[in-house]
This record gives C-alpha cells, structure tokens and sequence, in this order.
C-alpha cells in the first residue's frame, strides 16, 4: 500500500472545482443551463441510489454479485448526456450510470446480476449492448459496429466503456489500431477507477493512459472524471468528433472506485483507508450539488424531489428483484442458435423426459 | 445410387466443372452478389486474393467497402466482425491457416459463440470464418492442423467441412445465408480437386451425413480431407473383395451420427477417420455415440484413424502422421479380426 | 481398502486437515521454499492474496520478486511466462476464473506446448497453470466453465484435476517439480472441502487414476469436482442396495483407462460424469478407449453424464445443468437396465 | 498500387548516406575502424549470398519453403553487431542475418524450412532462440526472459524482432505494457519492410511504428534501416539502455523486402515494379561497399575474398542440405514432453508394430 493515489491528475480538462465553481478550459466548452445541471445532478444522484440497492441486496442475498459504480457517477452520467439517441454504447459491466441514461429498466441489471439471465435485454432497443464480462472484449465489438457505421455512412458515433485494468488487454489495443486505421467512429471511453480489483494504476502501465492513443494514431485527452460536467463537454466532443468523420478518440476520465470491486471484494486487504477518505472529499456527486446550491439552482424542494425520485426508483427495484420469477429449467437451451441444432434438440428432449421422469415420480 | 450424391432436384442444366478453390471463389461472389451485406475480411484477401487465391477477383469486383485486407490481427477480425454482425453485416472471415485461429480464439469462444444465448434471442451472429485446416501440403509449422473439435466442442458455434467442390460451393452459401456463426473448415490439400458444382441444384441440408460409397462390410466414416482417403481405400479393398461403405459426415458440429448409425447398423464396424489428432478429437465423440446407438450392432469397437498426440510434424515426417490409407486399411483389418 | 486412498508410505506422522484451497495455499509455499526458481504470476495474487486467497500470505513473505501482481493480460501472464522459463524459472501461474483463460490459448497451445518439441528436446516449459474451474458457486457468466477438454487436445500439455486436499496438495508439488507444461484445474467449489494433508507422505504417481470406493455393479468415473458428487451417489445407492464403484481419474491428460478398464471388466458398466459439456468432452475419450479395451465386458455402452450443449446457464438454472446426484444415479439406472 | 512506398521516412537516424558518406547524428555516434567496416560489408554480402541460395533450394525442390532477408541485411548485421555474447536474441523468421551474426550453423535454418526440423538448434549455445512463426508471440517470450534477467539482476539484454505487421498483434502490445511495467531489458526490434505479405504500411497503422513506444511509456526510435552502421549504433545504444537498468527501447529499422515474402508468394499482384527499383537505388550492400571504396577501405582482393567466402558458404549449405537425412519416423515421439506422457507411448508402440507389419510384408 506504498503508493496512495492522489485525487488528482496533471492536464485534465476540469470544468467545475471540487469546491463547485466553474472554470473554463482553452479546448472544452460547455453551455450548461439550469435544466441541464439539475438533471445531471438527478441522474448522479438516482443512480447512486439504485446501485447502493445492488450492494444491500447483495448482502440480503437476493443477489449473487454486484460491482458498484460508487464513484464513478459523473463519468457515467456526464457521458450518457454526451449521447445522441442513435449513438450505440458498448459498457462494460459497471455502467449501471450509462444504462439507466439510455432508458435501460435497471432490473435488466438486476436480472443479470440475480444469475436469472446473462444479459437479456435488446441493444437496439436503447442502443446499448449488453454487458460484457471478459475484460477488453467489447472494445472490439465497438470498433467493428463503428466501422459498419462508418460503412454506411450512417453518422452516429460508437462509445465503448472499459477501465484501467482493460488497457492492459491485447484485444484494447488492436480495438485502439483498427479503429485508427478504419478511421472509425468510435470513442474509447476509459474510466480510470485507479484499480482493477486490488492492483493499482502503476501495475498496469507506466504512463497515464490517455497517452496511448497517440501511439495509435488518435487523440487521447484525460478528463476529472469526478467533474460531470467536464466529461460531458469532452464526450460530447469527441461523439461530435468521431460523428463526423474524424476518427476515433481516447477519454480517460480519472476517477476513483469509491467501494469495492465487487461484493466478494475485500479492499481493506490492499488499500489504505486514507486514500479512500481523500477520494471521497472529491465525491462528484457533492461537487454538482455544490455548484447547484452555489448558483441558487437548488432549493430543498428540488433535492427532496430528487431524494425521492430516487428513494421511489430503489424501492421499484427492490420490489422487482423480490418477486422476480426465475427462469424455466428448459430455457438452458433457448437461443444458443438461430437456425437450430439437432444436438441441441436432442439434449432438451432427454432433459423434459428427464425432467418429466421426477413428476411421474412425485404424481406416484 | 442415389445416396452416392447429395439428393437434389435435377435441374437439367449441365454443371459446370471447378476445382474446390474455385467453387468457395464462386460461392463468395454469388453470396456477395447476393447479399450486399456480405463482406469479407482478412489478412492478404484483397489485391493478392488470399494466399491460397480463395478470394481472386473479389477485392478488383467488388471493391474496398466489401473485402477488407485487415491488420494483422486475428482477435480483431473476429472482434470487429462481431461489431459489424450486430449492426447487420454478415462478414465471411478468412484465417489465413489452421494454426493462426487462436489469437481469436477467445472471440469466438467468449463471445462470437455466446452472445446470442446471452441476448435472450435479441441478437444473432451471422458470421461465417473460413478456415484453411489440414496438412499434406508440404508446409512448415502450424499450416497443417486440423483444430476442429476445439470448435465442436463450443455451445454456440456449428462447425462444418466439405469434401467436394459441390460441397465446398453449396456448404458455403448455406452458412452464409445462415444466422449463426459457422466455422467452415476448408481440406487446404484438396482445393485442387476437381468436380462438378451445380450451382443451379437445390443443395443438401448443411449438417446432414451423406454415403458417397454404399459397402457391406465395413463403414469408414470422415469429413473435409479424409473423405477423399476413404474412398481410395474402399476402392483398393474391393479390389481385395471387401465391400466398405464410405459416409461422408460434411458437419462436425452438429454431428449427423443418425445416417452414421443407419450405416452401422447394416455393416456392423466402423472406423472413424481424421487429421486431428485422435485424442480427444471428432473420432472420441462418434465412437461415443455409435456405441451407444449401435451397441448390439456392432461387431468390434469403433477404431479411430487419426493424428498422433504430438504436434504436427515437420514436413518430411508428415506422410507418417497422416491417416494414409494405409493406416486406414490396417485399422479396417484390425476391426474385421476383431 | 487401501485401493481409497493413494498407496503411500506410512511417515507415523498425523495428516493435518486442511481445506482443499488451503492444501493449494500450502504447496504453493512449501514448493517456494523448496526451489527460489518457483515464483507466481497472475492477476490480483499479491496483497489480496488472490479473489479466492489461494495465494494468501505469500507475497508478504516472499516480496514482490516472488510473487508478481501481473498487468490485467492473460496472454502477456503465459507468453512472459514462457520467457522467463526458458531461462531456468519455475512460474506458477494463476487464471483468475476458468472462462478468462482464452486470450492466453494462442500461447498455451502454439508456443506453451510445443516449444519443447520445436526445439527438439533442447528447452523445457516448467509452467503450471492453475486454473479455478467448475460451476456450482452461483456466479456470473465465465466463472463456472469446465474447460479442461480443450486442453487434453493438445499434446504437449498435461491436464489434471484433484478431488482431495490431499491430492490438491501433492499434485500441485508434483505438477511444480516436474518439467511439463500442466493445467492444473481447481474445482473452485470443494475449496472448503476439509481432508487430512500427509506432507511427508510419498504421493501417488500424478497420472494414476485412483479406485475412491470399491463396488460390483456398475463403475463410477470423475476427476475434480465430480469425484464428490460420485461418492455420494455411490453412497444413495448403497441403501437401494446397488454396489458402485467410484475411480477418481485425477489426470485428464495423460488418462489412466487402465486403472479404469480393470474396474469396468469387474463392473460390466461404467458411467462418466464431468461438468464440461458431454459433446467432445473427456466423456467422450473415456468412452471410445474403454469400448475398445473392455469391448466383451461392457454390459452396456458407457453413459455420460456432463453438462448439455449450451452455454453455461444463468445462476438460478445451474442446478439444472449440473450432473447432480439425480442425474447420475438416473444414468445408474438406465445402465443397469439396459 | 495506389501508394507507392517512397524509400525514405522523415526523423530517422542515419550514418551514412545512400550514396556511402559519413554523416553525424547528434544522439549516436559511432566509431568504427576499418576492421568493424569490412565486417559488416562482409557479413552482409555472406547474409545475401546465402539466402539466395535459400531461394534457389527452394525452387530446385529441396525446400519446402524460404522467407527471404533481401534489402534486410544492414539491419540484421547492424543489429547482430551490437550484441553481447550474453545478450539473448528472439528471432522471427527472416532473422537469417541475425542468426549467421549469433554464430549459428545456417544448416539449422535450412533443415527448418526444408520440412526437417521446426527449429532444432540449441537456443543456450548460441543465445539465439527458435524462429517463431505465429506472428508476434515470441514479444513476450523476449519480455519475460528479459525480467527474468532483471530478476537476476543479470546485466544482459534481450532482443526481439519482428515485422511491421506484427504491431498489430495484441500480443506485441501486451509485450510492449508490460515491459514497461516491469522495466525490463528488452530491447523491441522492428524491421519495417513497409510490407506484411502483400499489406502495405498503411493498413497495419495509422501512424509511424516507432511512435507506439511512447504511449506505453518507453521511447521508440525510427533508424534508416538500410544504414548498417545506423542499425549497429542505434542498437547497440538500446542494449546498453537496457543492460543498465533504463528499461524497454523500440527500434524501427525503415527498410524494405526487396523480394518476395517467400518462395511461395508473387508480389507482382500487389505492388509496383517502380517502388522495388526505388529501393533497390538504396541497396544497404551497395551503401556500405560505396562507403569502404570512398574511404579506401575494400581493395580488389577484399571484395574477391568476401565472394569468395560468400561462395564458400553458400556451396557448404547447398551440399549440407542436398546431404541432410530425413528425421526418423518414430521422431513424431520424441521430445514432447520432458517427463514422458502414457499416451505417447502407447502410440509409439502402436506406431513401431504398425512400421514392423511392413517390414515384415516386405520380407515375404
Ligand atoms: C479476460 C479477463 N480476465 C480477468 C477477469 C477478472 N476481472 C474482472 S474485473 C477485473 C478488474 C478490471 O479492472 P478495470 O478494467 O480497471 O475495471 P474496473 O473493475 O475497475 O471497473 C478482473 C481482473 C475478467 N473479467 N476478464
Ligand atoms: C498469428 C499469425 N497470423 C498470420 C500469419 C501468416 N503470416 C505469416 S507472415 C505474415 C506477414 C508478416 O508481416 P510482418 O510482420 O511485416 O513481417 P515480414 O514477413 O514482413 O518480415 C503473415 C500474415 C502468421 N504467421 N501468424
Ligand atoms: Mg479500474
Ligand atoms: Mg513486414
């Protein structure tokens, strides 16, 4: 534990100081009226809630697992306002921030989370694909469907969402050289949570991240990840960028995973509680509502209303998962083809005589 | 007769003769032609037309847009192709040879296999990656081998190889046309050989068994290269008054073990023969399954003639590794002394 | 009796219990003390100590040079690995969960396996890799596969699996001290299954399959997490007065059908149970071997029991895919009737 | 065809002009006295000679198969020439220079690609590893020997080639992170031959190879890899970096394939006659033999003896490998594992009593 990490970062785009002021960047603009920020702030803030319903439910046992993106809320946030509605999102797993900006049920992330499904909701239905558990891979998923956008000359843009330990991955770097070299419309949106479960930063690359794209042959820009307003402005340039034919980018949006990995994680075993308390003094979600309260844009009736908008989400959600139905046995062999598979067939017939063989047995 | 071919309509019209190659060249372009999007990707399959010329002409006919020389990456052009499949591309992939599949082998197994069960049904994957398998060709390490079974072996995926060139045509438009991810194993010795394609014919169903030779005596069972290896051998056993019946399998994944069985039934022996090594390999899985669905049938236990557990040999060593015909015809000596 | 637990000599000394992911815990250790050449690579094995703390207290007893927290690359752990073999060290490498060992198979199967035969005999790949496998732990998607078979395919590698504490720990000494590449899988779920640990005891050969419970009527086959589930079949069906016989394999690759081809001429049936899917799996093997060594024994044909052909399902159906007790008695069943 | 390759890149070292004079270069410097220079022109000249016998072999039917090192050779020699003895090199597979530089029997080479053998030499005798034929592995076998020589604290150096067309590959950046990571001594060598088979630069990277180092935290240089004593100083600085503790150096030797990609290929299908003979005005044979006349250093009877040498060499290997005997069939057995495996065994008896059964027919 002989490296805290320090909450901040040399050049990051920084819009809003951690004590809520906004301060201008020479690059990044952002014209962000009342509406905007009390959303962000909302969105910030039901998000928080919804994935502290994950961690509680987990510990009730309703759950078999559930990452937290405490923490992590102005990247996600900032991003998915960054979005076009035709815009497709490539997430990771802890994008639950992502998710519900698209308009995502949460409960599709419960499900996944209860082990009722793996995955189970429609991309195209939000433009947002499913959650991708083998670190890296969907970077490439990102870069090929960017390609088939840029192909059609479709003008929408592809975010694809990974953290630090990703960067490691060979599959993170060839996604990095197709896309540069297909010129594809693709943002590579790293959010830079300083670990991959216990292994910090500095276990991973000797360079800040962001510094990898150029190697590559696109720009890559850091932002203050805990800044929501400044990872909208630099996503948004960046969709506007690559929208626009001019290729890909890398954000790295340096942030800080508040809690553990997972509800198996133990963080206590490999960091210290100081760099944690030096993180949450930069808590993005206490910088907006800085900046709210600082412009008069919040008043209480305001954050009651988001607390409870919030408290109503977490409750629908715990009542879901609750009552949620688990699957039927037979749908192990649902959807593995399109067209079929006669093993496949024959597997499922053994399985309902199978199956079929213990009713007769109880009806005895 | 009839069982000797793949059951078709007759068409009347003459089919033209090609060599395996030229028929998987013919049936990219007619599925190009027929589907705008069909693309293909690959290292070297643009102005060169791949290594072994598969893809000649496409690039010049059909432009940058549609046959894509990638970067040297095989985890890419799964990864990406899986990008493209999900916005409704159906990209046919070529891996240059046999033993460079693995660095997309992740993709495939992780990903390009699972994400349709993963979607609930929502999405489908419909791509298609062509791969060179085999050896006998005289080359040097990993242009040789037959990694079928680690792709039989995968949920997901349908693993498929044609024997002949009306095979190699036909196979290769159905799983184009079709919505799941196929990897087509291509008998890299055999691209020369020379056949009738009907491309006008109505095919056979792309995962069922077929008997080229009808025997009495003795079943030999393969698929891709050693289809041709069989037939030899049943014609220098008839020479020596052995009637050996010859099933073509074509699918490996899902295995047609019915037809096989059918056959088994009446000749009572079987040998199964592959490239790939027999440890664990295709052979394993149809011994399984005929012993089970054969087992008062059969008259000795399922011989399998494959590879060796070792790694491909070098070049000059390779006619020992092989499953030659004479392996073949020992293991069917073997089986009737049973 | 002493066909139950490996034959060993008998050191006066009391076994300690230990839980089978402790017996890991501690041949690791014991085989860092025994040879500095031995160090850990993986992911998250430092200060946590590893997601399921195999490798607990190590990294603070043995410093960073011993045991590396590797970049999140699973190819980059194998290919350095390799690397730093060549020249003399012994890595012990950790794959966080079973489904996260692909990006590293080009390595395994292009370079880990056949270095030593390119090099005709000049280099050794003293590399073990210890892979968590096996469902039954109500996981997320890649963390309950079985993908040993996949493995077993490729020569140049050795495949096992124990089912013990003991074997857990003896196994692991012996896969570290010998010169092979050896996948060593874990089943992640019996890691808090207690056993006596004899650490002076000499070990049983590393490939010999072990008779766990004598019986007359039928043999049960398993290796790993499957061992358990046996004995206690074997267990339900002694009180409906059936006599099974339970032989743990404990190596895939190489796979003792000897020790299990003397228990099928007893039992006249066999049944073989794994986790992996049954298609081209090491069911498969057993079966074909077993056929053709016991062909006028068999009663019936050898029954698998394993997972389906599907994607391993969702935490709330992976009872249903599992070869529970049930299943594996109902195969009991149908052998015995058939 | 449409972008012809032009035989010069922007910022690359260079000592010697194309046409042979002595240029300074303010970060490498090199002292080389008539002795070094002959030596190189000769191993040079001795490199071509002998691969092109590798070409006519192969075409006589003796080999299954030869990459050609045409236009590769300054590069290589320079590079063998700024190796310690107790350097470790990790070849790719047109490395033939690098390996006549290490001291290796080219019979060995030979025996690889005339289906003998697939490798077969000793790696400990010459410190030169196996070839490696799937594109880009041996990057991290090169990274991982190279920790294991810090972990030793060895004070040696490790380098590795590979091609243009390898950058792609995952594994090479895999390599490349953690190298830096773990700072060790690999020097990470290029040949860029502007060609991968019959793919151009372009379609393998946006930008310039040697700019990929930076973002994983190391530098990477760009030398005139048709500038032997370029190669020799540039790579001889890198080792020396590595050797003292500074880490990971990437080098991109600009030179070209002046040949096929193998016996088995046709490049006439995918590039200009008019770039070969840009190229071949840049010679590296002809550079330094340019160079040793202007200065006076190669009389007559130098340049006699080295063809003569060349000749030498070449006649020892077409009568090696007219000579060389074919493996033993039961050699499918040998050497897969060090500690045996039942199954192998079983198959070489099988294998032996098979062979036997025709001995014996034979015999009747
Ligand atoms: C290929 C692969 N290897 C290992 C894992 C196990 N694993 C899950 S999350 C994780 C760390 C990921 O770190 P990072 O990329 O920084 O994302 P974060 O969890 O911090 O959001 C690891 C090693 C995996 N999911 N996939
Ligand atoms: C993983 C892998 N994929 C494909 C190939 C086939 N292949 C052999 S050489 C080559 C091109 C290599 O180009 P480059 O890296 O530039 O090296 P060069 O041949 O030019 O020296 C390809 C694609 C391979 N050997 N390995
Ligand atoms: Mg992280
Ligand atoms: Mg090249």
């Amino acid at each position: 534990m002989a490296h805290p990490i320090p909450p901040t970062a040399p050049d990051q785009v920084q819009l809003l100081t951690p004590d809520g002021r906004r301060v201008a960047h020479p690059d990044y603009r952002l014209d962000a009226g009342p509406d905007l920020l009390r959303a962000l702030y909302r969105d910030m803030a039901v998000a928080r809630r919804i994935d502290a319903e994950g961690v509680t439910l987990q510990r009730q046992g309703e759950l078999a697992l559930w990452p937290s993106l405490l923490g992590q809320e102005a990247a996600q946030v900032g991003a998915a306002h960054a979005l076009a509605d035709d815009d497709h999102v490539f997430p990771s797993y802890r994008d639950h921030g992502l998710a519900l900006g698209r308009g995502l049920d949460p409960l599709k992330l419960f499900a996944l989370f209860r082990g009722v499904s793996n995955g189970g909701w429609r991309s195209a239905e939000h433009n947002f694909h499913l959650y991708t558990l083998v670190i890296g891979s969907q970077t490439l998923h990102a870069t090929g469907y960017a390609m088939g956008a840029a192909l059609e000359d479709a003008g929408s843009a592809v975010l694809v969402c990974f953290g630090d330990g990703a960067t490691s991955q060979g599959d993170v770097s060839e996604a990095f050289n197709y896309a540069a070299v297909y010129d594809a419309p693709v943002v590579f949106f790293c959010q830079n949570n300083q670990w991959a479960i216990s292994e910090p930063n500095h276990r991973q690359t000797r360079v800040p991240i962001h510094q990898r794209a150029a190697g590559f042959g696109f720009p890559g820009v850091r932002v203050d990840g805990n800044d929501v307003l400044a990872c909208l402005a630099v996503t948004r340039a960046a969709l506007e960028r690559a929208r626009t034919g001019r290729g890909p980018m890398l954000i790295e949006a340096y942030t800080y995973r508040m809690g553990a990995h997972t509800t198996s994680d133990d963080p206590t075993r490999y960091r210290d509680a100081a760099e944690v308390d030096a993180w949450t003094r930069r808590d993005p979600i206490a910088r907006i509502r800085a900046h709210l309260e600082r412009e008069g844009l919040a008043d209480e009736a305001f954050l009651a209303g988001v607390d409870e908008a919030a408290e109503a989400a977490a409750l629908r959600v715990r009542q879901g998962v609750r009552t949620m139905a688990d699957p039927e046995p037979e749908a192990i062999f649902d959807h593995i083809y399109a067209d079929g598979h006669a093993l496949v067939d024959e597997e499922r017939a053994e399985f309902r005589a199978y199956q079929a063989s213990f009713a007769g047995a109880e009806g005895r | 007769m009839a069982a000797m071919t793949p059951g078709r309509t007759d068409t009347g019209t003459d089919p033209t003769v090609l060599s395996l190659g030229r028929a998987i060249n013919t049936a990219l372009r007619h599925a190009m032609e027929a589907d705008p999007k069909v693309v293909l990707m690959g290292e070297d399959i643009g102005p060169l037309g791949g290594v072994f010329r598969i893809t000649e002409g496409l690039h010049k006919d059909f432009g940058d847009r549609r046959v894509l020389d990638t970067p040297l990456a095989e985890s890419g052009i799964v990864g990406t192709a899986i990008g493209l499949a999900l916005r409704g591309w159906r990209p046919v992939l070529e891996i240059q040879f046999d033993g460079f599949v693995f660095p997309a082998y992740d993709q495939i197994v992780t990903q390009l296999a699972k994400l349709r069960a993963r979607s609930g049904g929502a999405l489908a994957l419909p791509v298609v990656i062509r791969i060179p398998y085999g050896g006998g060709i005289g080359a040097v390490e990993h242009h040789s081998e037959s990694p079928e079974a680690l792709f039989a072996h995968i949920a997901g995926l349908k693993v498929v190889s044609p024997s002949t060139p009306e095979d190699a045509y036909w196979m290769l438009r159905q799983a184009i046309a079709g919505n799941d991810p196929v990897i087509y194993f291509e008998p890299k010795r055999r691209y020369y050989q020379q056949g009738p394609v009907d491309t006008a014919a109505a095919p056979h169903p792309l995962h069922a068994a077929v008997v080229r030779r009808p025997g009495r005596d003795i079943t030999l069972a393969g698929y891709g290269p050693t289809v041709g290896t069989c037939l030899e051998v049943a014609e220098e056993a008839a020479a020596e008054g052995r009637s050996v019946e010859v099933v073509d399998l074509r699918s490996v994944s899902p295995l047609d073990t019915d037809t096989l069985a059918e056959s088994v039934r009446r000749t009572g022996r079987l040998v199964v023969v592959h490239e790939a090594p027999v440890f664990f390999g295709a052979g394993a899985e149809i011994a399984a399954r005929i012993t089970r669905d054969c087992f008062y049938h059969l008259q000795a236990p399922v011989l399998r003639v494959g590879g060796y557990h070792a790694p491909y040999p070098p070049a000059r060593l390779e006619e020992e590794y092989l499953p030659t015909p004479d392996r073949v015809l020992d293991a069917i000596d073997r089986s009737l002394s049973f």
